[in-house]
């Protein structure tokens, strides 16, 4: 699998078309949430396919995940934010940025696979916040973008550090000599 | 290759026979999945009833293999102790436990796989040669580099060091070697062979499971016998397209299985009322409709029979064990063609992906001749009305032969007609074509005798015959009756297989007894008739039929 | 093609000797003799020519035309000429039949067949009715056109055969209109000769049910531009025009069908070697 | 209208009843057509065995209903001596000839034609009041104005004059006059009444012959009740947009014929599956494949019952009288919605095309009624395990109905499944469904006692009552029993009906004798049956099956 | 649309709790994301949608969704679709399934079901390849893609799903990646709102069949001209593009099907009356 980012050519405006406060936390607040749900999805699948180590890790990825999005509410207090529409996101990439990507996962994934995505999701969700710090419309716009991508990157650190005690699997770590079945 | 291919094979270089099935779970990929094995020195067409030794890689699932599996308190289960829970009915069955570390093992060996190792310990416990198997990796992983080699032997190794640690494991009866090279064969290959023999060469292609495998047999395979395989884009096209290239002069077959079927019959009644020869493959699977895809049943015998529109009679035969797909297939392609009617297979699921040693199959003469005509002089009448019922067909290409088939009534050129007198004497040649027809010895397979025969058909043949085997042993004369020619009918054939028989017991994997149904409505039975038939997904084991039979003696 | 030392043909020999049910006044009359005179015109052999159909009052032209014939079930003519010519492809396949069977319930063998390519020729007598049973409304059938089972009209705006043909990959399409049989024999020519599928739909007008097709002569017209082989040109140019615009509207140079790899290498005796052990 | 139109009207309007069949030639239009009438002072089912009178436009291509048409040396033949050489066949029959001068009188009259003259000429012999078909006159041709009106008149007397000269014409007897008005009407047309009376709101449609005229006659007429009809672009699709509707809580149909239901069994065998009910009805003519269109046979018998793949349980009726098709289709829309499966309605194109006079049906109780689910709380289990099979249906729109119907095995929940119990548990329950109802004393019509019973079905059922009849006038009893319920079949009631009965004799029209080998599969029968059967295109007249009875008692 | 008045609800309401069976990495992972978002977004109440399907891997997909389902047999999903939303046009009626189930086997219905241009949205999940029975090419697989079935590759050029819609006569046509699943959320809201017919083809790539698929999200690009309401054009444009080419290519203005003349105005013993003489 390659390593380059699952953004490519997408239509849709980048963080720098952020317009206030309450946008930034609406997007922020959904990073999270559907980094719950990726990785949710991510544990049911491996649930379904006999990966229960690889659905342990999931759902507590999902788990951390779930705990930043309660934060972000709480944090924004009393400002209401929009509900966004899939039309009114601005990721500048096809999923939100820390939304684990789904096309790579396998069933016969691996620990470090896992982590390998987290990390990846994490740093696309730095890059989002390191987007905003520098196209920020405001200060206040500025300082909540600071505090967001310290925190993904203190996020990247704790998966770097997490990847250090999972060895990279061998090459062949995919294959399988079970043929597919003929269903239905 | 799987654990359960390496140990077939490895058993089959060695001398012995085997079967394997596969059973899997709902996920396309990367779902729980069991390799079923039963090996012997004998010829073996049936699975094992219960089974000796249990390799189990983990727990996961299992619950969805253990009405397939059974266990007694002989099995052998090897297990991980760390691969979660021993489910509920193994610790039930009383089957004898063996932790083995597996992770462990495979995580001291570089590359280390579940599937060698699997390979090993059996390999071991059941005293296969351990050269055979390294060969065997060596001919399939050799490609992969010695690395690869090394560490399948390693695990394999380690595998069999493994099985000399346990105690009272069972082995196998000596081996039976042969001169010739023993065949490794799935029903739906050995189809795809027999297609081929009886002079097959065209095929159009519709994907189906259990039937796929059928036509990716033929697919590069027709193409190296100068044929021809199209893909079609749907039912209603490929057996049209059968029906084109079989009128072009060419025996032309397609595989599916019930919803395909379902929608080719309309045209096979076109074939029937056109006379043009064409063999279609059923490989059945569970229904009603969709069904359960990846089991077997018995259930489209009814459909297969009676599911053409109007009064189409046309022939209906079925493999009665695996490697016998590739005589009936054969021969279903010699009669389509002699009697230029359609030929419906009834393979199954389980006969037709089910994987068998077997010694190495002898030449049939059977192979598709039509009846043509040539040098055609005056009025060709391509629906002439003669004894047989069979009349001379003009292919394309024959001078002075045009005409058109047709699938409305027409009279013997050919045009069409609605004329009572027409319609009567073409429907009395259609039929009079295959009842009057002489199929010789292979409408049915007929072993022993008794008061009490079991009448069989299909994959149920297998069971049956083991079922009666073991009746005789325990002092019961039983004959058994399997029809390979399921239709038309052979009234005297029958009348004949039945003298001095007083009960019959009808075997078959359906719900509403449709063969026993079948068998009233057209034969002569003995008055006592007792019909044991159970749906899929579950294959009849010999040991309900024996029991079935030992009730009524 | 053997033409050059083909025997000379008459229309008359590629004619049988069954006279057609049709009602007096059928463009399909006009069908039948344009077909006869293309393949006297090629001089194939009428027996190494197969003439295939489904059900309709236009399927029943293969009994009256003298080469092999096929009458097939409604809808599944072209699947039949498609095994027809794929295991013999010594031979001149015709497929025809009408608007109903071959755009509706055929309608997938149509697409299927003009992307399959094969050398093969399409022929709809299309009168926008289904004329054998009656006259219920076909998929060419004008949208207000009354019957008794779409009363009042179907509502349905028309179905486009030749832009379908196109963007299936037909590799000759054309339309001609049955009254003028020399310019459709011409066309049946070129269409036969065309390599790949060829996809000819004639505007054959039913008298019975949609006596006001007798109009059609009077509005059919040239079709004004030049013949193309750009597809996604030619499209445009019929998805915009009126439907009675006459003539070879794309002629393509995709390469036909050919199933490659087939060549008797092996017998069936080598091929059970592969499963020995 | 023709003249058979108005001669059956005006009889109608008279007091008599009556049947009228067409017979057509093999062109689309402006072939050769007879028009064939029997009237009676009580209602007849059946078309006559011999006619009185033939009236002859002209002589072209008579041969090709002579089968049809029995000649008589009592019959009056009315023919032009300028129309041609009397065909041999006539010349045989010793039948009376009169010679009218059809182009002479015809040509005196402006605008004078022949229907007219028929009209006329036949009216005049069998003495129906001339100013009803004056009135008749009026009431179709009022419209075309003053001297079409005129013209025609003219012609009908100039007819009557002409029968004023003929001497031992055949009469009618007195007819037999009702408060209520009378109707006219075709199988096809009463089947289609019958499914709006029975609560069908959704029709899809794809023509054929000889079912189109059902779908025809729904078009407007569903309209009117705020349902719809769809023109499908095939029957794959009429099949599948009468599932969805159904799907959808909207009682469904669809019509067709043999090629027409081959082609739907598939997506029949989903409705099993999926547990949605919706009709069918098969208007039968000459199989195989695209066969005899035109005429009728019971030959669809086997692919009704048995034609779908797996083991797939559905309801097959079959009307036996043309004005029975409305009841029939009515009781099929009521059962399939009672037990949420397909039903298969058997008309033939003799019931379905025949015109007939019959007193105003009454009003049956059968409307369709599903048990739905409504107010749900908690899981809802489509396919929940419930003692009659029957699940409560929900309907989109209903909340927290929400599943999916699937044609996969599945468990009550509807979740697919490959497990052997939830199979054997849903094939059970699909199956009592059908085998537990009750279906009433509608299974059947049984008429009379005796020894020997006559056993038939569908449009036979009129004929064999004729021959019963004619049996007990000549001193032999016989019983009648004719299944109105092909499949379940229902061996209680059966065996009730059979009480007493020794011998049974089995009638229908079919070509290999389907019925015959259906009840034998299916039935516990008497020790001695025989069966009758002869396939299309003839009706099977009373006097065969008479004969048949009278050779055996 | 009923959104104004509709409780808010969220993806996770149309979500059923049957997890699926595909692949890890397959699209329609992505695909029933986009679906339930779209519907959360349309605010219609999850018992007034039903999700119609055939089989196939991405058939699979009403049991997931948490509306009334039905999955059907191979192939008809919309003639059940055109029955459900013909009977009960009270519904909102999505369809959805594969290549192989809507463009091979189902191809004439999709053909009729634009031509009729009833108001439901079609969604096919195009993965060049029928997952679902291991890997055969589908009518938009690529010429050379080797497989056990057609070793060498079909040599036929593949299908142009959203040409013959547009030829057809669907009223909107689109194309969405599934692995840009905002973008196709949106599509789906603008399909499902748009009245008649709605074409949507979703490239989702099969992982265990088609790994090259993968790639796809490397090679999609924005449609870099504006969606247009000429049928022509689009068809022309959409023949000439590379297949990636992403966004909503046509909305068009056609009325959707109506049967006119469709209200109670008459009982069934009125109807009797009309067969008393
Ligand atoms: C499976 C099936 N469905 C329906 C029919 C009835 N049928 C016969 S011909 C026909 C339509 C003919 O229309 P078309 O193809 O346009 O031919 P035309 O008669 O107009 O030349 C139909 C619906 C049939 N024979 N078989
Ligand atoms: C009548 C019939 N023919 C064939 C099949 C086998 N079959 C099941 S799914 C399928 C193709 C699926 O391909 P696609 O629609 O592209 O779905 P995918 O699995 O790729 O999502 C086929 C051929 C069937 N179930 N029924
Ligand atoms: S009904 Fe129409 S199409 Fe058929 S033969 Fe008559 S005129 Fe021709
Ligand atoms: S086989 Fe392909 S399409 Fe099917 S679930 Fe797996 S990845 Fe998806
Ligand atoms: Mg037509
Ligand atoms: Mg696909």
């Amino acid at each position: 699998m390659s390593e380059d980012k699952a953004t490519a050519k997408t239509s849709q405006p980048g963080p720098e078309a952020i317009e206030s406060v309450e946008e930034l936390l609406a997007h922020a607040y959904v990073i999270e949430v559907d980094a719950v749900e990726r990785y949710n999805l991510l544990a049911d699948q491996m649930e379904v396919h006999n990966n229960s180590e690889l659905a342990a890790l999931f759902r507590k990825l999902a788990g951390h995940e779930e705990h930043h999005a309660k934060e972000i509410l709480e944090r924004a207090g009393d400002k209401a934010l929009p509900k966004l529409k899939s039309s009114d996101y601005k990721w500048g990439e096809f999923e939100a940025p820390e939304a684990a990507e789904l096309d790579r996962a396998h069933y016969l994934m691996t620990p470090w696979h896992a982590l390998q995505m987290a990390l990846r999701a994490e740093k696309r969700a730095f890059a989002f916040f390191d987007q905003l710090v520098k196209t920020a419309k405001d200060d206040e716009m500025k300082k909540w973008s600071e505090e967001f991508r310290e925190e993904e990157a203190e996020h990247v650190r704790l998966v770097e550090e997490l990847l250090t005690r999972y060895p990279e699997p061998a090459e062949d770590w995919a294959e399988d000599p079970d043929p597919p079945v003929y269903l239905e | 290759m799987t654990a359960g291919g390496f140990l077939l094979e490895a058993a089959a270089r060695s001398g012995w026979f085997g079967l394997m099935t596969r059973s899997v779970g709902p996920q396309i990929r990367g779902g729980e999945a069991a390799a079923l094995l039963r090996f012997s020195n004998r010829r073996v067409d049936v699975p094992a009833e219960s089974y000796n030794i249990l390799f189990v890689v983990d727990w996961l699932n299992f619950d969805r293999f253990s009405a397939e599996i059974h266990l007694t308190p002989d099995t052998m289960v090897i297990a991980d102790p760390d691969s979660g829970e021993v489910p509920e009915v193994v610790v039930k069955s009383g089957a004898r436990m063996f932790d083995m570390p597996v992770k462990q093992v495979l995580g001291a060996i570089e590359g280390g796989r579940p599937n060698m190792l699997a390979t090993g310990v059996v390999g071991g416990i059941i005293g296969l040669p351990i050269d055979t198997i390294y060969e065997l990796i060596q001919d399939n992983l050799g490609s992969k580099g010695e690395k690869a080699v090394n560490s399948s032997k390693a695990t394999v190794e380690a595998g069999y060091r493994f099985a000399e640690t346990l105690t009272d494991a069972p082995a196998l009866a000596e081996p039976k070697k042969s001169d010739k090279r023993r065949w490794i064969i799935t029903g739906n290959e050995a189809a795809g062979l027999g297609a081929v023999r009886g002079g097959v060469r065209f095929a159009a292609a519709y994907p189906i499971t259990p039937g796929t495998e059928i036509l990716e047999w033929l697919a590069p395979n027709l193409r190296k016998l100068g044929g021809a395989l199209v893909q079609a884009e749907d039912e209603l096209a490929s057996i049209n397209m059968v029906i084109g290239g079989s009128y072009g002069g060419v025996p032309a077959i397609t595989a599916t299985s019930g919803p395909g079927l379902a929608l080719m019959t309309e045209s096979i009644g076109l074939a029937v009322a056109a006379e043009v020869p064409c063999v279609i493959v059923d490989v059945m699977r569970g229904g009603p409709s969709t069904g359960i895809p990846t089991k077997s049943e018995q259930s489209d015998l009814n459909i297969a029979v009676y599911g053409l529109h109007g009064d189409a009679p046309h022939i209906v035969t079925a493999p009665n064990s695996v490697s016998d797909c590739l005589f009936t297939t054969q021969w279903s392609v010699y009669l389509a063609e002699a009697m230029q009617t359609p030929a419906i297979v009834l393979s199954d699921q389980f006969i037709g992906q089910a994987k068998i040693v077997i010694d190495p199959p002898a030449d049939i003469a059977f192979v598709g001749k039509r009846l043509l005509a040539q040098n055609i002089e005056g009025e060709y009448r391509r629906y002439a009305v003669t004894e047989s019922g069979v009349s001379p067909m003009a292919v394309p290409g024959v001078a002075g032969g045009q005409h058109t088939a047709d699938g409305l009534e027409h009279n013997p050129r050919g045009t069409p007609s609605t004329r009572a007198e027409d319609h009567m004497t073409q429907m009395n040649k259609r039929l009079r074509k295959i009842t009057g027809f002489d199929y010789g010895s292979h409408w049915a397979e007929i072993d022993g005798e008794g008061e009490l025969a079991v009448l069989t058909w299909g994959s149920c043949t297998a069971a049956a015959l083991e079922a009666v085997e073991a009746a005789r042993e325990a002092g019961i004369a039983v004959k058994l009756i399997s029809l390979r020619l399921i239709s038309p009918c052979l009234p005297d054939a029958m009348a004949k297989a039945l003298e001095g028989v007083k009960k019959v017991l009808v075997v078959e994997q359906t719900h509403s007894g449709q063969f026993a149904n079948y068998l009233r409505a057209q034969y002569e039975l003995p008055s006592e008739v007792r019909s044991y038939h159970i749906p899929g997904p579950l294959t009849i084991r010999p040991s309900e039929i024996l029991s079935q039979i030992q009730d009524w003696s | 093609m053997t033409a050059h030392t083909a025997p000379a043909f008459k229309a008359s020999d590629y004619k049988s000797d069954i006279k057609p049910v049709w009602c007096p006044g059928c463009g399909d009359y006009h069908v039948l003799l344009s077909v006869t005179r293309a393949l006297a015109e090629l001089g194939r052999r009428p027996e190494d020519v197969a003439c295939i159909s489904g059900i309709g009052c236009s399927s029943r032209i293969p009994a009256y035309v003298n080469c092999y014939g096929f009458h097939g079930v409604h809808g599944r003519s072209l699947p039949i000429g498609t095994g027809l010519k794929v295991a013999r492809p010594d031979l001149t396949v015709l497929v025809a039949g009408g608007d109903g069977d071959g755009f509706s319930i055929g309608g997938n063998h149509f697409q299927h067949a003009c992307r399959r390519n094969i050398d093969i020729t399409y022929i709809v007598m299309d009168n926008r009715v289904y004329g054998m049973t009656k006259g219920q409304p076909s998929p060419t059938t004008e949208p207000d056109w009354d019957s008794a089972l779409s009363p009042g009209g179907t509502g349905l705006s028309p179905f486009h055969p030749l832009v379908i043909a196109l963007a299936s990959g037909a590799n000759f399409v054309a339309r001609t209109f049955s009254g003028d049989p020399n310019r459709t024999t011409e066309v049946l020519v070129e269409a036969i000769k065309h390599p790949g599928f060829s996809f000819v739909q004639i505007l054959s007008p039913c008298v019975t049910f949609r006596p006001d097709e007798r109009g059609w002569k009077d509005v059919v017209h040239t079709a004004a531009v030049e013949e193309t082989d750009d597809p996604a040109r030619a499209a445009r140019r019929i998805m915009t025009d009126d439907g009675f615009n006459i003539g070879i509207l794309y002629r393509g140079n995709r390469a036909p069908y050919k199933l490659t790899g087939r060549e008797a290498t092996s017998d069936t005796d080598q091929l059970g070697e592969m499963f020995a052990i």
